[in-house]
């Protein structure tokens, strides 16, 4: 009996498992019409391309957006695979070795993003197209390079505007990454101890300016503000991580600090001029009076201190900010002069507005005794600066004290902030509705916003982002090399209905890669492409591409993907 | 076994109501996992709107969709069926992988004793010291998070109970007369471990078996939970973690109960059924 | 008789199986004097345990028993739990089946003296280690081994730890279950001679329980031979085995050695007793008997005095001597046993 | 007994020895380059290769197996890719949350356990049993972070009877060891995850125990012990509880192995800042160092667990003998 029942466990087990294990049931939609050719060689037709998308845990509107554009192209005739993968190993393959087909990616909106160089520049030019690059997609036209390195040296910004036109123009006649949205940041706030509540483009409510502003309204003058992991050093000079510099930024201070709109603001500098007007020479005058939280005074020379030394160490996330530069000279105790080695528009937005001030005393010995690993392994728990908050502690994932440095020249109105690192989203969210954490630093799902507007004393703020969510094309590949494949693949993706189902209205449809909510630099003119399916298979008509009577699409004559592993054309360098 | 013996299992199961329980639940689970593309309503991926064109996001159970829908949309009830089908084939895969590894590994070892039963156990020793969900979580992400894989790390893991505890029953019976008697009749190694001890050991491995499909059905939700699951795959536990990071747990209860039940009530039936089985198998328990 | 010590009568007790009730012991009737040693013979599964566990109340809480257990004026049977624990031990004792594992493993053994002599009397740790010492050197096991645990022991020295802790309590009577079945013979030669002198010393009443009479008839006097839970026959251990009137007390006799030594040849009863759910109608041993005619298997036989104070359950009783001769040859049993004898 | 402790010792090490080994090779087997996390993807080329070097990851495989021997056996676990902490003082953050709330859930799990364990096997066949071994059976079966879900769901968010997490309220400060774990405050947010986790671990012993005590209760000891006039309760507690518990001990160390990957959903569920967040953490963030050495330290205490509760078993049982090891 036992031998037997063993036995039956086996085939029955067998039996299911070499069925499907994924059960479906055929949905009963209108099939799209295709125009069939008959008897079309089988070495014409396109192979199947791999769309791959992060897994929903780690963001659920990629997931989802990137399966139901993978329904699309599917109508189009193509035989898409969705593959999702863990962030790590999609960043790996999609970012660093380029190798994949297609895949959804979003640009998160950082404030360093407001100024279109990252856009036009960084994710387009073709120097960017290899190993590790932002030029994912391998776009590599010389048309479009000139543009984005002429936006790079013109300083006046209506000139540079209308090259930034022209570039998105081109871009759009190229479309080597199609725009999907921008979705907007919801956060969760909870109002009962706090008014006056800030938040940026880009930021939400973990900008620099929310923790400035907010004011307290009863007993309770720590900011309790959740966020859904904790941060990884409070070492600005080795950490890489986005949430790090959330939290160091109150800690330290820069010379500029981009203002709620996107405008950058003179801060720790009193002034800055460009000394011949070519952008090339510049002038910073330091506010006077600024103290280090050990109280020794700021001055110019902790300024270049801060420079050299980010380059010295090859610090990773300041070192790209710095590598326009050439030097870096003391004038006087409060002015420093620096010298680029070509002008570069974005220097004040993108480089004094995001570099620290470093106090000179404490880093000097580090370096000197332990050189430049010593610095960047420095657990720097005193982590001294001059910002408007003093670090008081910070215990692992359990929270980080900060308090409000009262002799700084704008204090905070708060007594101090209490950063609390929680599990996930999930805990995160639970914790502002209980009134546990005051500000939710994170995006929560568009389907939480109902629930949570519901309870008293929370509010949801959502602040339009120019962040971008797009498809990245691998146009080293074909079939995604042929340009008029990537505009009917862009010309089905289904905006509405990824703004209305997946992200609830909280979000902007993308015409192009500088979203409106980009005030200054957006060109509301652009038109992109809106979904519409007849068209794309005209495109692809009109191209030469043809369908079989099982709609599937191929090759125009004398083009085949067989002869090539996975159709790769180009390698990436 | 012969039909007294039947009709001994029999009388003894109507006796145990918590076996019958056992036993009906899993037939119940089976017949639902067999006839899953019959009995969902709905396909379990699709969306569905509402008559007015708006997505149908976390409804309540009614009529149309009996467990509500989730936030994208989707039939709960068709995802909890579609959902079961994975979970037996998690789970009644990694039993008999667990079983038939398990079990042979503690006859060797058991049987030929000395170095190999040493060896043996050192390995089994090290396969205890690898903490289970941890490592199952990495093996995840070496190969992927593909379903498969998940079993594979399960059955790497499980086999240890299975070994340590048959490899004592196959010592004791090795010391019985009979075993003796063969030996001395002149019985070969694989002779005396297949014919005389295996068959008395099989019970107990039946019984691992069925807590080992436990084991498997519950691994592979708290991987899928942390987010180290197949994606494409509707598990029950890919239903609880999508109801966690909706934030669904407080507001809709229909979401969140179904898989989490099914999870629970398919895996206590193999307990039951283990439970049943040992008191059967075992008369010194069953008296 | 009002002053025996212990007077069982009609007891009867079932146990529940699957199969239904099994009448293990069916109206048994003892009678045993202060100071009178009394053997309980019979195959194993007869009931003798069960009387025992009867007595002791020890039995499964599924089993029932009726009639009377008399024990110094108290009914054994309906007593309250809490008096029947001053009873076990202090007035009762046991020594068991299987010393082997009737120790806790875990307590040293003079530990688990202790533990019953402290139980019933208040006495001090100390003082009742003492009496363990004692008691040891009167069952001759060196009274340091009180230190150790039961796995230490050898089977013969637990049997006598078990033995001395029984007489703890100088105890009015003490069952011995089986005490030697688990030993080897000069073993069990020596622990018997134990016993039969400890009983002459402390005067207590014994009940010995075996399937051995050898070993009856050298410790009691009087024995009361059981078959499939019901008394076939007692009275005297002289009388009974002398004159026995019950063909199974004539099987029995022939399958041990002769009391007095005399070498015979050794005649087992051949088949099995009988399925206890559905005991057969007339005679229990009616399937088993060589002389068993059709009443036999109709009627119950009537327990029949057949000298003062020996009583058989015979139909035959008045065929006695042609049965003793018959009986003692081989062809009576083995002939039967090809199935001659009847039907 | 020194000899066979010795003899289980050398083998704990052996043992440690190749989990050490197996680790190296299933960290470095694992895909995606460990410098996409922690580097940013802008950085040249040269830039990478500098952090690659500094890290050890450009040698050859036998080399770096061999520094990894010479570091683990130094107490070396290497520095944090992530956060260029050394992992040994990373890792220090993250044990002591653990330690109390498995502790706490252990002790509490076994507590529960041998007592309804003794209990259903004394009243065996009684509706109590069939309920108490149903309930358990229920919560070991049910996944434990829907438990701790549901839990949170209805305790915490409905009747706000406990804290929806975490180990403090906020703004508790930076205290000594005291102050931090012997608060009520603190006891406050232990308590629901303890009972969450007891629930799921307590069918094991429980079980365990149950059996055990039926055969215990079978045993002949526990009739004479009947005999010998002792009080039910007596013979419950003194002698079928204390022969039924040796099993349990051997249980404890399976335990201890399988409340490890409870220990991990219970601290993501309910926000707990122990080293079972930390593996989840640095397993998603390729941070090596780290998961490998926490997944390291997780597999120490099972194994030393084991071994301890071999040596104590011994202590339990006179029968055990450590003559033959």
């Amino acid at each position: 009996m036992v031998k037997r029942s063993i036995f039956f466990i086996i085939i029955f087990s067998f039996l299911i498992t070499t069925g499907c294990m994924s059960v479906s049931k055929d949905s009963d939609e209108n099939e799209q019409q295709l125009p069939v050719t008959e008897d079309l060689p089988e070495d014409r037709k396109v192979r199947e391309v791999v769309m791959n998308v992060t897994n929903p845990e780690y963001d659920a509107v990629r997931y989802e957006f990137g399966l139901m554009i993978a329904e699309e192209w599917k109508k189009l005739g193509f035989d898409v695979e969705t593959v999702p993968l863990e962030w790590n190993r999609l960043s790996e393959l999609g970012m660093q070795q380029k190798d994949f087909d297609s895949f959804t990616l979003s640009w998160a909106g950082r404030a360093e993003r407001i100024d279109p160089d990252h856009f036009i520049y960084g994710t387009l030019h073709s120097s960017l197209s290899g190993y590790g690059g932002y030029n994912i997609a391998g776009y590599d036209s010389e048309e479009y390079d000139a543009l984005a390195e002429e936006q790079r040296a013109v300083s006046d910004p209506e000139e540079r505007k209308k090259i930034v036109k022209k570039a998105e123009e081109l871009f759009l006649e190229d479309i080597p990454y199609a725009p999907v949205v921008h979705r907007d940041q919801i956060m969760p706030f909870n109002t009962s101890n706090f008014t006056n509540l800030t938040y940026m483009l880009g930021e939400g409510l973990n900008s620099f300016w929310t923790f400035m502003e907010l004011e307290p309204t009863g007993d309770e003058k720590y900011v309790r503000w959740g966020y859904p992991s904790d941060i990884n050093s409070v070492n600005p000079l080795s950490s890489t991580n986005s949430h790090d510099f959330q939290v160091t930024r109150l800690i330290y201070d820069r010379l500029v600090r981009i203002t709620e709109t996107g405008e950058p603001e003179n801060w720790a500098a009193e002034s800055i001029e460009d000394v011949n007007s070519d952008g090339k020479t510049y002038k910073v005058t330091l506010r006077s009076g600024m103290n280090f939280h050990d109280g020794e005074p700021v001055t110019a020379e902790d300024v270049k201190f801060s420079f050299d030394l980010v380059k010295e160490i090859e610090s990773p996330y300041f070192m790209g900010m710095v590598e326009p530069i050439d030097s870096v000279e003391v004038v006087d105790d409060l002015t420093v002069e620096f010298s680029l080695n070509d002008s570069f528009a974005p220097f004040i937005s993108n480089t004094l507005a995001q570099m620290y001030i470093f106090p000179q005393h404490y880093w000097e010995p580090i370096l000197e005794s332990e050189g430049a690993s010593g610095v960047l392994d420095h657990q720097n728990e005193e982590a001294i600066g001059s910002g408007p908050f003093t670090l008081d502690y910070w215990e692992r994932d359990q929270e980080l004290k900060l308090d409000t440095n009262t002799d700084y020249f704008s204090p905070a109105k708060v007594d101090g902030i209490l950063s609390i690192p929680y599990s996930n989203t999930e805990n995160m969210v639970a914790a502002v509705e209980q009134g546990q954490a005051d500000i939710g630093g994170w995006w929560i799902e568009p389907i939480q916003v109902e629930q949570l507007e519901e309870i008293e004393n929370v509010e949801v703020i959502s602040v339009p982002d120019h962040g971008l969510y797009h498809i990245n094309y691998n146009m080293r590949r074909m079939p995604f090399d042929d340009v008029a494949v990537r505009k009917a693949m862009t010309s089905v993706i289904p905006k509405d209905r990824i703004i209305d189902e997946i992200l609830e209205g909280y979000g902007t449809k993308a015409t192009s890669v500088i979203g409106p909510a980009n005030e200054f630099w957006h060109s509301d003119d652009l038109e992109g492409y809106e979904y519409d399916f007849d068209s794309a298979v005209e495109i692809l008509q009109e191209a030469g591409y043809e369908w079989d009577e099982d709609g599937k699409i191929y090759y125009p004559e004398g083009k085949t993907d067989q002869d090539k592993e996975n159709g790769i054309i180009r390698e990436v360098e | 076994m012969s039909f007294v013996k039947w009709k001994r299992v029999f009388r003894l199961l109507l006796k145990d109501k918590l076996g019958l329980i056992g036993f009906a639940l899993m037939a119940f689970f089976i017949v639902v996992a067999i006839f899953a593309p019959f009995i969902i309503t709905h396909d379990p991926q699709a969306q569905h709107y509402s008559d007015n064109g708006d997505l149908l996001n976390m409804a309540k159970p009614s009529s149309e969709h009996y467990f509500g829908t989730t936030n994208m949309g989707r039939d709960i009830f068709s995802q909890v069926v579609a959902g079961t089908r994975v979970a037996l084939v998690v789970g009644l895969t990694c039993a008999v992988m667990v079983t038939i590894i398990g079990t042979v590994i503690a006859l060797v070892a058991g049987y030929f004793g000395k170095w190999v039963d040493d060896l043996l156990m050192r390995i089994t020793d090290i396969v205890y010291g690898i903490p289970f969900l941890p490592f199952a979580m990495i093996m995840v992400a070496v190969l992927g998070p593909s379903i498969w894989n998940i079993i594979i790390a399960i059955v790497l893991i499980s086999w240890r109970t299975t070994t340590r505890v048959i490899r004592s029953e196959v010592l004791s019976i090795k010391q019985r007369t009979f075993i003796q008697a063969a030996k001395l009749n002149g019985a070969g190694s694989f002779r005396i471990i297949f014919r005389h001890i295996a068959p008395n050991i099989i019970p107990l491995s039946l019984v691992f078996g069925s807590l080992a499909m436990g084991w498997a059905i519950i691994t592979e939700a708290s991987i899928s939970f942390l987010g180290y699951g197949d994606p494409l795959l509707v598990s029950w536990g890919k239903i609880l973690f999508d109801a966690y990071i909706a934030h669904a747990i407080t507001e809709a209860w229909w979401w969140v109960i179904p898989p989490g039940l099914s999870i629970t009530l398919l895996v206590m039936s193999g307990f039951f059924v283990s439970r049943s089985l040992e008191e059967i198998l075992n008369p010194r328990l069953s008296r | 008789m009002m002053n025996s010590l212990l007077d069982i009568k009609n007891l009867s007790t079932n146990y529940q199986s699957l199969a239904g009730p099994v009448r293990a012991v069916e109206d048994v009737n003892i009678t045993l004097n202060p100071g009178e040693s009394l053997g309980l013979v019979g195959e194993s599964g007869c009931g003798k345990t069960t009387i025992i566990k009867s007595i002791m109340r020890l039995l499964p809480k599924d089993a029932t028993s009726t009639g009377e257990i008399i024990f110094d004026d108290k009914n054994l049977l309906e007593i309250s739990n809490s008096d029947m624990r001053k009873i076990r031990w202090d007035r009762i004792s046991i020594v068991t089946q299987s010393a082997m594992n009737s120790l806790d493993p875990v307590y040293k053994v003079g530990d688990q003296i202790v533990e019953a002599i402290r139980t019933h009397e208040s006495v001090s740790k100390q003082e009742a280690w003492k009496r363990a010492e004692e008691l040891f050197e009167i069952v001759g096991v060196d009274k340091d081994r009180l230190h150790e645990y039961p796995h230490q022991y050898s089977g013969g020295m637990r049997q006598r730890a078990i033995i001395a802790m029984a007489l703890a309590l100088n105890p009015d009577l003490i069952v011995a279950d089986e005490p030697t079945t688990a030993l080897d013979v000069v073993v069990q030669a020596q622990i018997l001679k134990r016993i039969r002198e400890i009983q002459k010393r402390t005067k207590s009443s014994m009940i010995m329980v075996t399937h051995d009479i050898s070993v009856v008839a050298e410790t009691c006097q009087k024995v009361v031979v059981m078959y499939a839970g019901k008394v076939v026959e007692s009275g005297s251990v002289k009388e009974v085995f002398e004159e026995p009137h019950h063909p199974y007390t004539m099987g029995l006799k022939n399958a041990f050695s002769d009391i007095k030594g005399e070498k015979f040849e050794l005649i087992s009863i051949p088949g099995y007793p009988p399925d206890l759910v559905n005991p057969p109608k007339g005679c229990r041993f009616a399937e088993r008997c060589p002389f068993a005619t059709d009443i036999c298997y109709e009627t119950t036989p009537d327990n029949t005095e057949v000298n003062n104070g020996h009583i058989a359950a015979c139909h035959h009783v008045d065929k006695v001597n042609e049965m003793r001769e018959e009986a003692k040859k081989r062809e009576t049993w083995s002939n039967f046993d090809k199935g001659v004898a009847h039907k | 007994m020194v000899s066979f402790i010795f003899k289980r010792l050398i083998q704990t090490i052996i043992t440690l020895y190749i989990l050490i080994t197996l680790l190296f090779f299933m960290f470095r087997i694992l895909p995606g380059d460990p410098t996409t996390m922690f580097v940013d993807a802008a950085l040249p080329l040269e830039a990478r290769e500098a952090v690659l070097e500094q890290f050890g990851l450009d040698k050859p495989l036998h080399e770096q197996y061999w520094l990894y021997m010479k570091n683990f056996v130094q107490g070396d676990f290497g520095i944090s890719f992530n956060s260029r902490e050394p992992v040994v003082d990373l890792i220090g953050h993250y044990l002591m949350p653990t330690i109390f709330l498995m502790g706490s859930t252990i002790l509490l799990a076994l507590v529960i356990a041998i007592i309804l364990g003794a209990v259903t096997a004394w009243y065996r066949g009684s509706k109590f049993e069939a309920i108490a071994v149903s309930v358990a059976l229920f919560f070991r079966s049910a996944p434990i972070f829907w438990i701790g879900m549901v839990a949170l769901a209805f305790l915490s968010h409905q009747l706000n009877l406990f804290p929806i997490g975490g180990m403090h309220e906020p703004g508790q400060g930076s205290n000594g060891f005291f102050e931090t774990y012997f608060t009520l405050e603190f006891l406050h947010h232990l308590i629901l995850p303890s009972i969450v986790g007891a629930a799921y671990y307590v069918a094991s012993p429980m079980l365990v125990m149950r059996s055990s005590m039926i055969e215990i209760m079978d045993e002949d000891f526990i009739e004479l012990n009947r005999a010998k006039g002792l009080s039910e309760k007596a013979i419950l507690f003194k002698h079928a509880v204390r022969n039924a518990l040796l099993p349990v001990v051997t249980e404890i160390a399976l335990i201890v192995g399988f409340a490890i990957g409870g220990q991990v959903l219970l601290e993501v569920v309910f926000n707990w800042p122990g080293i079972g967040r930390l593996i989840v953490d640095s397993i998603s963030r390729n941070d090596y160092p780290v998961a490998q050495a926490t997944f390291f330290l997780m597999g120490v205490i099972v194994i030393f667990l084991n071994l301890i509760a071999d040596i104590l078993y011994g202590y339990l049982d006179p029968r055990v003998t450590y003559k033959k090891g």
